[in-house]
């Protein structure tokens, strides 16, 4: 008798009750939940990733659909309604060209240096600019470099890819063809010796301070 | 004498062309950004770009600046030299003998670097148009009105956690804003002293021969006063007060009075 | 003709595709809508008191309901599953100074002694601040110090890294890049330019050295 009510209780529950729960954890949260989170929260025994895909293909062409974030998952409105929504429209500070450039550039080309930043677009970035994109949790420090100097990088966030309904990094428009074309390539310039990368390196580092 | 003709031809295109992007030379993000808007001239894939070509415009550009004796920032006078470099690499039969790398390989790199700020201008297009969160599609609008738990938690975000240790780290640096100018000369600072000096500088000098005492011990100094000096050749020759020469990649600077 | 244009024009869009847009209305819309509103902000002829009959039967023992609210509409999760929303109910605020100052510390110098931290602090520590820090599972006791006293030390957990997006204490930006991405606004005192940005390097290689 002890047996079975203590069987019973460490039972999962039907699959139609997982569902109802992710169902109300995803709605209930603004961020993107990973499927750990999922299953902290529920009882235990429970497969939240089962659940997700049958809750998914519920949704489907509804008006609010489950999407996939990283690693995580969240309900959002469907795209083409957003007409509908203006009033909650909320006005995005507008960036500035650097921006918006440097933005693409650590995405398109994580991790990435400042002084690989300032190679791609010919001029130094500016203060500040990263110091935006930190803020608006779009960008953030990623390992050091293994290069001399050891240089802190920078890479693309969660936060980053919900904003711009992006799976993962892999799904970047033109990410494949840029990649092909050998755009995405660290090519040194001709001549370059190690020595001279490493001279580079300094002389990065200390630009802000010397001008 | 063909490509005498056509390198006039070009260089009439390349003046009308310059005279037109001199009125917004503010618009611009830096040489390469010029270089690029430069290259669309030429109405082909950039893979097939002649940077030959785009030399010649650029300098037409640069000299176009100078007859309107207008400002240009020192980098795009250094990639002016650049390119007049390039360009004599590109139009000499190639010399065996010469270290370094080819004009050839320079050119790949440069049209690469275009190629690659192009690409980039591209996709930064294509993220900024994509639908966004908050503009076209939404998250939950309400914020889960259950409250049956309440707990205290503390945050921060890593922003707080290094501007609190930078204020820490600096906090006996810190005294009313003065201008640190110990070890940074600035370009006018050279200047003054140039103009000074210049007018016994009849024969070639190295322009390291016009580093001021004191610069050129310490590396951080050494280096400003480097920097500064040159730019400062850079603006005289600009001026027409003197001549300036390199014989080779890294080979040292010469100036001399122009007469 | 321009009759019929006009009235095809006006034509009001499928059910199928109000329920889409009421759905979606209702889920990014924080407060409860109302029957006007949503006619305001859906097409011309549109009916959406009745898409809310569909989508209320839709939502009949999901996780998330279709609910009235006086005479307005909502979605809400389901009320059995509310025991799931404990975690949502969280109330944040923000670190005090303090602790943020000594949790920057023990970061930039793991293992570190309380009197190291009050030797750069130039303050006191006061004890709530290393509990509170402790209990928000930020840092903890690292090893004790080969020095006379055998004093105990901190050092960051796990979750410190997890919460600030960190892979490891090692990529926390130098003070000369905290500089270059503009966060730092002094300069550093004449003549201290060379000297620090050796002292800079060290302290990259090895941060868990007090210097």
């Amino acid at each position: 008798m002890a047996e079975k009510d203590e069987k019973s209780l460490f039972e999962a529950p039907p699959m139609a009750e997982q569902e109802r729960m992710v169902e109300a954890i995803l709605f209930a949260t603004a961020e993107p939940v990973t499927v750990r989170e999922l299953e902290a929260r529920m009882p235990h025994g429970s497969d939240p990733a089962e659940a997700i895909v049958h809750l998914r293909k519920r949704y489907e062409g509804r008006g609010i659909n489950v999407v996939k974030v990283d690693d995580a998952w969240a309900i959002r409105t469907a795209p083409d309604l957003g007409f509908l929504m203006q009033k909650e429209t909320v006005e995005v500070r507008k960036l500035s060209r650097a921006a918006i450039e440097t933005l693409a550039i650590v995405a398109y080309h994580q991790p990435v240096t400042r002084a690989e930043i300032e190679e791609i677009r010919g001029v130094s970035v500016s203060r500040g600019t990263i110091d935006q994109l930190i803020e608006l949790e779009w960008i953030r420090f990623g390992r050091r470099k293994m290069t001399p100097g050891r240089p802190v990088t920078f890479v693309v966030t969660q936060e980053f890819l919900d904003h711009f309904g992006l799976e993962s990094a892999r799904d970047l428009p033109g990410l494949k063809e840029l990649r092909a074309a050998g755009l995405l390539d660290n090519r040194p310039p001709p001549g370059a010796m190690l020595a001279a990368s490493e001279d580079d390196e300094t002389e990065d580092e200390d630009q802000s301070e010397l001008f | 004498m063909a490509e005498e003709f056509q390198e006039d031809l070009l260089s009439v295109t390349d003046r009308l062309a310059a005279e037109a992007l001199i009125v917004d030379v503010g618009a611009f993000e830096g040489p390469l950004d010029l270089l690029l808007t430069l290259s669309r001239t030429q109405k082909v894939d950039l893979r097939q770009i002649s940077i030959l070509a785009l030399a010649r415009q650029y300098l037409a550009f640069v000299e176009k600046a100078k007859q309107l004796r207008l400002e240009l920032a020192a980098d795009y006078l250094v990639m002016a030299a650049w390119l007049a470099f390039l360009k004599s690499r590109l139009l000499l039969p190639p010399d065996p003998l010469a270290e370094g790398p080819s004009g050839e390989e320079l050119a790949a790199h440069l049209a690469f670097q275009l190629e690659r700020l192009q690409a980039m201008r591209e996709v930064a297009a294509k993220l900024m148009a994509r639908d966004q969160l908050g503009r076209d599609f939404f998250a939950c609008g309400i914020t889960e009105d259950v409250t049956r738990v309440r707990r205290v938690t503390y945050t921060a975000t890593l922003l707080d956690l290094m501007q609190g240790y930078a204020r820490i780290r600096t906090r006996d640096d810190f005294r009313p804003f003065v201008m640190d100018r110990d070890a940074v000369m600035t370009m006018e600072q050279a200047l003054d002293r140039m103009r000074g000096l210049i007018g016994y500088a009849g024969e070639w000098t190295d322009i390291s021969s016009y580093m001021p005492d004191g610069w050129t011990a310490d590396p951080g100094r050494r280096r400003s006063a480097t920097a500064a000096t040159f730019a400062a050749s850079l603006e005289l020759a600009k001026e027409g007060h003197i001549d300036i020469r390199q014989s080779d990649t890294f080979a040292p600077i010469q100036i001399r009075k122009r007469t």
